[in-house]
């Protein structure tokens, strides 16, 4: 029964990382950036959210699209000033760049705001605790895990079977003949991260109402698992994204519920370069060799 | 139909082009000829749009395009086969021709081009599911001109379409090439393999160090000394 | 010979500029003229060249992209702490230690995360900080969260000796043919090792070497801020050495060393105004990489403006004795 | 074919990635000395024969021998080091380092002083790397390209790449020299000057060279015997003349008229 | 070190002027600010107090630095504080952790070191030794750990007890040892013992761990945040068996977040409640009314007393001198503060009584008080 109940708890956290790596997960898929800012926009959705439902009395599915249209807004700007001029630099110095704006966002919101938490009011959406089996599952744990399934089936569908997601990936193997397609390289980008911002907007919100406490600094460690989780099921792959997700979810769950959870996130990583080392591209990614 | 104005093109600080003027006509075959990095491939990416002219215009049916947008260069009719081909390696040989018509709407005009293309190339016919990047050298040749025609370009740009062919595909690639301009599409091309590009060209010029150095029909240049002793070796 | 006897000069010049530079701070901070602010704004500075010069072996010579740097300055912290703290070893050994245990730990990770490469061994090499810091956070010995208080032991002529040595050996290795080895793998492991470089060897090498100096530095940092907690080494520290050196100029060591001032100038400035500092650094940070992405001397040395010869080139040198011997 | 001896032996070679048998079965042997040439369709699996002789990828069947070591799973150093040095279809050279500091490099594995006399700046150190320098310069001046020493390889003209490329090869003090497709993008006349300098090297250095082009002039000029791959498969060998001629090459190859 | 420490005793004594500078190393941003925050609070108020009439002819100055909550930050701002800003005293950290991080550097410098609320143990002494140059205002953890072991046992009748303890907390941790050692020593049995970080914030799988030992009781020794986190989702689990902290859990956040329903039957000690009768307290909160608008809590009550601990010393003492100063500290004896009267241990720890409050509603209310 404890087993179950962990692994219930497992994939409850662990549709939160695959929510932040959905999106982190397309963007590096289509430009190659370690996007570090992804959890301080993550961070900005949890706080539009807060602030709409408690300053604007917005209920849920309006304060989450309003997180959305600001995150995917925010992610545009960010591309547009940010890492747009360094299209053509290394990519060292595009990550650095994204480090920056990563803290310059932390710290923006703190001197904005101050540094303390906030907490979304209990009251948004209702939780209902299911009992099967002596299991205690939390409705709304089962109501992130099917928005996450959807997103990523969804972000599946774009990426695969549309024309903006033909663009994109026509982008991402080859920007020039892309543009040589008739292809608007720049709006691609730029929907590319419109997209990824808008998810994990969504998952600041959802996130806010399942943990309630919300601050500044509450990105990092969830943007960072989220990578992992990304990595985990090979970057740039977005079902990757969704099984590294649960599946770090889970393995932490796993750890804490055998008694060493200050060994989890060390786990999580141990995982992580283990698979590196037997799957240097994840486990979905294709091992691709250079051809020389 | 394309008229070049002296244009000077610059990478940085290095100019690749000095002054390069010239002059497609409707329905010609046009080549260009020329060492390595004598800025042949640069000219092409201007006119398509990649690279932008410093100074000079380029006309087309008239309208300047000098600096536009490579996506609206196409949408008006000049389709570029880069050097190198640029397949887009990770998406099936039928995802890269819808690639090609991207900007078009027509889906019946799609369809039909579809045809054409499978019927220029059976190759890709058969391999429509393949991944591009699985291809052979040639075959990614096919598609990367049978991606470029799914534009319906009315000009069309060659970047050394024989490159590390062999010379059984070269063969092929230069009759297509024949065949797609009597369907009527204009092209220029340009070629290390003088001797090829002159024999299904109609009119050259002779590019060196980002300036033309000659120009005339292709048989006058075929028996131009000076040609001959760079560019076609001793035969 | 003639080059030879030249580069022999050009070094000594150097040598007796920088034993210049040591007496004259030796004196200031002897004769009070430095407060402790001064001084400790100092050695971090130092410190901080140590770790970018040691890293900038990794990234900037030999391309490989680590971001776990803090890890190995952490190991060397905790190795050298336990030195001096538990086991009453003379700091001058506890140094070494600290090097010799971050170069083991270098050693340990690189042989399996190397065959990585990019994006890749990048988020290893993240993983792997966070684990040794995750370690160090459930030992009891060494004090878990709440980290081990240590004596401050650490001097001007620590702090310099060290920084000196490292600079020559980085940049000695440099100008080798183990260093061309190394920037080869930098430019194209391909061609590198059909050229007969053994790859896997070099990497770990400049991995090691960057190891034992980074770790050098933990004990250098370990004995200058009275307590260490495995939170002083987390993530966000490596970024900040990986800063030095992208900043500075992938491939230069000049420019690390120039970013590592730096910043280090502009964080110590800044902890005058607590809530613009961040903002500050991180537009700092953003606005350089746009408008030089390649960093603040791309990759030339500083020497390269002078049209003088590399400054740092041959010689035996005694002062090497401290560490090696 | 100057001895009996062959210097390389590639005894039914293959390889497949995933699915796909890029080689499968291939018999080459080389003679001490010898030009051979290598042909074949695009993606017929020449390349991906040049990186199984170098270590680059490891053969999945058959043996690869040289003079009488094997080299199956051997890394690509290892292998360098025991004779066989190589260029690229496409050009490799280490862009950010000096045209004397490419061919410096493939002097390393001669270097006789350690990393530690380096660091600390040995007697060793200084000899060692006075021998790679004078060795080096006077493998610039052979390949004339000594006026260019202390430029960037990466600012190089094409053509000095290539031939950088193969002057850096030969610095590793190869038995074997693997050329592939040394003329892709030189025009007739370039191409007639680097098969100059192909049989100026072959003299000089005493090799054996195997070499991979399209472009028939020059495969069909300057090499003694020809080996033809087809699906990665060995569809003939034989001198120019028979492989001119052969009905399965001129239908899977040449086609129809032979230029 | 040392050089330094004397270097600033001179300019600190003679270049001061009208100007005894005190540094405030406090957490005024991060993870527990709130303490930082009402410590504060408490601080300029008693500071505004003291100058109307002045010591000895000079004003008290507050130079603050924030730590950010964290350790790191906290050694930096005391070598600044006393470095740059040459202060005579430092008074700080709120937590344990954070102060611990400053130990070694009041101690090398010989600056007094005086921590309102930081209630571990080893912050006054370490191996058995005292640091001589650093003290407190609060109680300490052994007492506070006493004092809710015997309530457990004997107001809420457990028998069996799990411990969550947040090991990033030196406080966290030695109350808990404390807490079991009391309860185990009273008949009562730990059946759970279990850890997390500070900044966690999924703590489902080890509160799944707890329910499956079915304890009657949870002391969980933690700030705030967390513990808001860990109470929700206890709740959320199903465990509702009445559950204990201390001091740490004090702060309008942790309502916030656990929410008003999730926190009913659970308990804390703590320094002082605003609703005592007693009038010094009542005086106090009504001078913090009026500055402030809001009732102070037990870290502002600290805050303001650690400012008067230090007053009486330096008057005491008749110069700014920091030796000097911790002389007088080490003697303080009787003095009447608003959290109870002040006598200093040969430990530098003083004996105070504690108060324990009980959470409805959302609302703290005063259970009872216990001496020592
Ligand atoms: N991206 C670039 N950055 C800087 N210089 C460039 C760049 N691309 C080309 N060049 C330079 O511009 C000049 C012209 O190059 P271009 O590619 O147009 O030559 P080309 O005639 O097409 O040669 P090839 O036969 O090799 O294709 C060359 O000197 C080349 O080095
Ligand atoms: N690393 C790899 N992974 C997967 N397939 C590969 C790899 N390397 C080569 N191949 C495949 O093996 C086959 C042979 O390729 P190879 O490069 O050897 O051809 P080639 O004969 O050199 O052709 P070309 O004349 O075009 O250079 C091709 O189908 C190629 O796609
Ligand atoms: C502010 C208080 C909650 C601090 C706590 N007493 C500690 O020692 O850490
Ligand atoms: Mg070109
Ligand atoms: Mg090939």
């Amino acid at each position: 029964m404890e087993l179950i109940q962990q692994l219930v708890n497992g994939i409850s956290l662990g549709s939160i990382y695959a929510l932040i790596a959905l999106g982190y997960t397309m963007v590096y898929g289509i430009v190659r950036l370690i996007n570090f800012a992804h959890g301080d926009v993550f961070m900005i959705g949890a706080f539009v959210g807060f602030y709409a439902i408690t300053g604007l009395h917005l209920g849920f599915f309006s304060a989450l699209l309003l997180a959305m249209a600001v995150c995917s807004l925010l992610g545009v700007l960010i591309e547009r000033i940010a890492y747009k001029p360094l299209r053509n630099a290394t990519k060292i110095a595009a990550l650095i760049t994204a480090i920056g704006v990563s803290l310059l966002i932390e710290y923006g919101v703190i001197y904005i705001r101050g540094a303390q938490p906030e907490a979304y009011p209990g009251t948004i959406l209702p939780d209902k605790k299911i009992e099967l089996f002596g299991v205690t599952i939390s409705s709304q744990s089962i109501l992130i895990l099917c928005t996450s399934i959807v997103l990523m089936i969804l972000l599946q569908l774009i990426v695969h079977k549309t024309k903006i997601g033909k663009a994109m990936r026509a982008v991402s193997h080859d920007a020039e003949a892309a543009r040589l397609m008739g292809i608007n390289v720049d709006h691609t980008i730029s929907a590319t991260f419109a997209i990824g911002s808008a998810l994990a907007g969504a998952a600041g919100v959802i996130f806010g109402i399942y943990y309630i406490k919300i601050e500044p600094l509450m990105g990092i460690i969830p943007g960072l698992k989220a990578f992992v989780a990304a990595v985990f099921g090979g970057i740039g792959i977005i079902p990757g994204a969704m099984v590294g997700g649960l599946a770090l979810g889970v393995i932490e769950a796993l750890v804490s519920g055998l008694g060493y959870s200050l060994w989890r996130d060390g786990v999580a990583f141990i995982v992580l370069i283990l698979i590196l080392i037997f799957r240097p591209s994840g486990l979905f990614g294709k091992n691709v060799r250079e051809k020389v | 139909m394309l008229k070049v104005e002296s244009i000077n093109v610059f990478y940085g600080n290095i100019q690749a082009l000095k002054g390069v003027s010239l002059e497609v006509k409707e329905g010609e075959i046009v080549t260009f000829i020329g060492a390595n990095g004598a800025g042949k491939s640069t000219l092409l990416k201007t006119i398509s749009g990649l690279l932008k002219p410093k100074h000079g215009d380029i006309l087309y049916e008239g309208q300047s395009i000098a600096g536009k947008a490579a996506q609206m260069i196409v949408k008006q009719g000049i389709s570029h086969v880069p050097e190198g081909r640029r397949i887009f390696a990770n998406m099936t040989v039928e995802e890269n021709l819808e690639l090609g018509a991207f900007l078009r709407k027509d889906k019946d005009g799609i369809r039909e081009d579809f045809e054409k293309v499978y019927h220029l190339f059976p190759r890709l016919l058969e391999r429509r599911k393949q991944l591009a990047g699985t291809l052979s050298g040639g075959e990614q040749q096919m598609l990367a001109m049978g991606r470029a025609l799914m534009a319906r370009p009315r000009l069309l740009l060659l970047d050394e379409p024989s490159m590390g062919l062999a010379p059984l595909l070269v063969k092929t690639i230069f009759r297509i090439i024949e065949e797609i301009n009597s369907f009527g599409t204009t092209i220029l091309l340009v070629e290390q393999n003088a001797n090829m590009a002159l024999s299904v060209a109609d009119r050259a010029y002779v590019i060196e160090s980002g300036r033309v150095v000659l120009s005339g029909s292709a048989e006058e240049l075929n028996a131009s000394e000076q040609v001959k002793m760079a560019y076609l070796g001793g035969h | 010979m003639m080059t030879t006897l030249k580069r022999i000069n050009g070094f000594w010049l150097s040598m007796v500029l920088a034993l210049v530079f040591f007496g004259a701070v030796h004196l200031l901070i002897s004769g009070g003229v430095l407060n402790s602010f001064y001084i400790n704004t100092l050695f971090f500075m130092a410190i901080n060249i140590i770790l970018a010069v040691s890293l900038h072996l990794i990234i900037g010579i030999t391309g490989q992209f680590s971001i776990g740097h803090a890890g190995f300055l952490a190991v060397g912290a905790y190795a050298s702490a336990i030195m001096t703290m538990k086991l009453q070893i003379p700091f001058s050994l506890a140094l070494l230690v600290g090097g010799v245990t971050a170069a083991v730990a270098g050693l340990l990770i690189g042989i399996p995360s190397l065959r990585l490469k990019g994006d890749y061994l990048a988020i290893a090499t993240l993983g792997f900080g966070e684990i040794v810091r995750i370690i160090l956070l459930n030992v009891d010995y060494v004090g878990g969260a709440s980290g081990m208080t240590v004596t401050h032991l650490t001097s001007w002529p620590w702090v310099f000796a060290c920084l000196l040595i490292t600079i020559i050996v980085i940049a000695n290795f440099t100008n080798s043919t183990h260093g061309r080895a190394c920037i080869s793998i930098r430019e194209d492991e391909i061609a590198a090792d059909s050229m007969g470089i053994n790859t896997t060897y070099y990497k770990v090498a400049a991995f090691v070497i960057g190891s034992f100096f980074a770790g050098i530095a933990g004990g250098l940092y370990a004995h200058h801020f009275y307590i260490i907690q495995p939170t002083n080494f987390g993530f966000l520290k490596s970024f900040d050495i990986l800063i030095f050196v992208v900043l500075g100029g992938l491939g230069s060591m000049s420019g690390a060393v120039i970013a590592a001032i730096l910043l280090t100038i502009v964080s110590t400035f800044l902890q005058d105004y607590p809530e613009t500092r961040m903002i500050i650094y991180s537009l700092v940070l953003i606005l350089v990489m746009i408008y030089r992405p390649k960093g603040l001397l791309g990759t030339r040395e500083l020497t390269s403006f002078f049209r003088l010869r590399r400054a740092v080139e041959g010689g035996k040198q005694n002062d090497n004795k401290h560490t090696v011997a | 074919m100057t001895t009996n001896i062959p210097l390389l032996k590639a005894d039914h070679v293959g390889i497949h990635f995933g699915g796909l048998k890029a080689l499968a079965g291939v018999n080459i042997e080389l003679y001490p000395g010898e030009l051979v040439g290598l042909i074949g369709p695009n993606g017929a699996g020449k390349t991906t024969f040049f990186n199984l002789l170098t270590g680059v990828y490891e053969p999945t069947e058959g043996s690869i021998v040289l003079g009488n070591e094997k080299l199956n799973g051997l890394a690509p150093y290892k292998i360098t080091r025991k004779g066989i040095s190589r260029t690229f279809q496409n050009i490799r050279l280490f862009g950010e380092l000096s045209v004397l500091d490419n061919v410096k490099v493939a002097y390393h594995s001669l270097a006789r002083h350690s990393i530690f006399s380096s660091i600390f700046r040995f007697p060793s150190h200084f000899s060692g790397e006075k021998e790679i320098e004078e060795k080096a310069i006077e493998f610039l001046k052979i390949f004339k390209l000594e006026s260019y020493m202390h430029e960037k390889a990466k600012n190089l003209p094409y053509g000095q790449q290539r031939r950088l490329e193969i002057a850096r090869a030969l610095a590793a003090h190869p038995k074997l020299l693997l050329l592939d497709e040394p003329a892709a993008g030189m025009n007739p006349q370039e191409t007639q000057e680097l098969m100059n300098l192909i049989a100026f090297i072959r003299e000089k250095f005493h090799l054996t060279i195997l070499l991979i082009e399209h472009d028939m002039s020059l495969v069909m000029g300057v090499c003694e015997r020809i080996y033809v791959l087809d699906h990665g498969q060995l569809i003939a060998h034989g001198t120019p003349e028979e492989i001119r001629n052969h009905p399965k090459v001129i239908e899977a190859y040449l086609g129809e008229e032979v230029s | 070190g040392c050089k330094g420490g004397a270097q600033n005793t001179g300019s600190s004594g003679d270049g001061g002027g009208d100007t005894i500078k005190i540094g405030a190393n406090l957490e005024l941003s991060g993870g527990v600010a709130s303490y930082g925050q009402s410590i504060a609070e408490g601080l300029e108020l008693a500071f505004e107090e003291i100058n109307k009439e002045g010591i000895n002819g000079k004003e008290l100055e507050l130079v603050k630095v924030d730590n950010k909550s964290e350790a790191a930050e906290a050694t930096n701002g005391a070598i600044k504080l006393i470095s740059q800003d040459q202060v005579s005293a430092i008074v700080g950290a709120a937590t344990s952790t954070n102060t611990l991080a400053q130990v070694q550097v009041a101690q090398d410098n010989k600056v007094p070191l005086i921590t309102p609320t930081g209630t571990n143990p080893t912050i006054t002494n370490k191996d058995g030794k005292v640091n001589d140059f650093v003290f407190r205002t609060c109680f300490i953890d052994p007492f506070q750990g006493t004092v809710a072991a015997k309530f457990a046992l004997d107001e809420l009748k457990v028998k069996s007890a799990a411990v969550l303890i947040d090991t990033a907390s030196d406080y966290s941790k030695g109350l808990a040892s404390a807490f079991k050692k009391s309860f185990e020593e009273n008949g009562g049995k730990i059946v759970a013992e279990e850890a997390y970080v500070a900044k966690d914030t999924d703590f489902r799988a080890t509160l799944t761990r707890i329910k499956s030992a079915n304890p009657q009781f949870i002391f969980l020794p933690g700030y705030y945040e967390e513990v808001g986190l860990i109470v929700k989702q206890a709740r959320e689990l199903g465990i509702n068996v009445p559950i204990m902290g201390g001091d740490g859990w004090d702060s309008p956040t942790l309502v916030e977040i656990a929410g008003k329903e999730a926190l009913n039957n659970t308990f804390i000690t703590n320094h002082y409640s605003a609703n005592d009768p007693d009038s010094k307290i009542q005086e106090f909160v009504k001078a913090f009314k009026a500055k402030y608008n809001k009732t102070p809590d037990g870290f502002a009550a600290l805050g303001y007393d650690t400012a008067y601990f230090l007053a009486d010393a330096i008057k005491r003492a008749g110069d700014a001198d920091p030796e000097k100063i911790k002389e007088a500290l080490a003697q303080t004896k009787d003095l009447a503060l608003v959290s109870g009267v002040l006598t200093l241990d040969k430990k530098h720890d003083p004996v105070k009584s504690a108060t324990i409050l009980e959470y409805k509603n959302g609302e703290q209310q005063f259970k009872t008080k216990v001496n020592p």
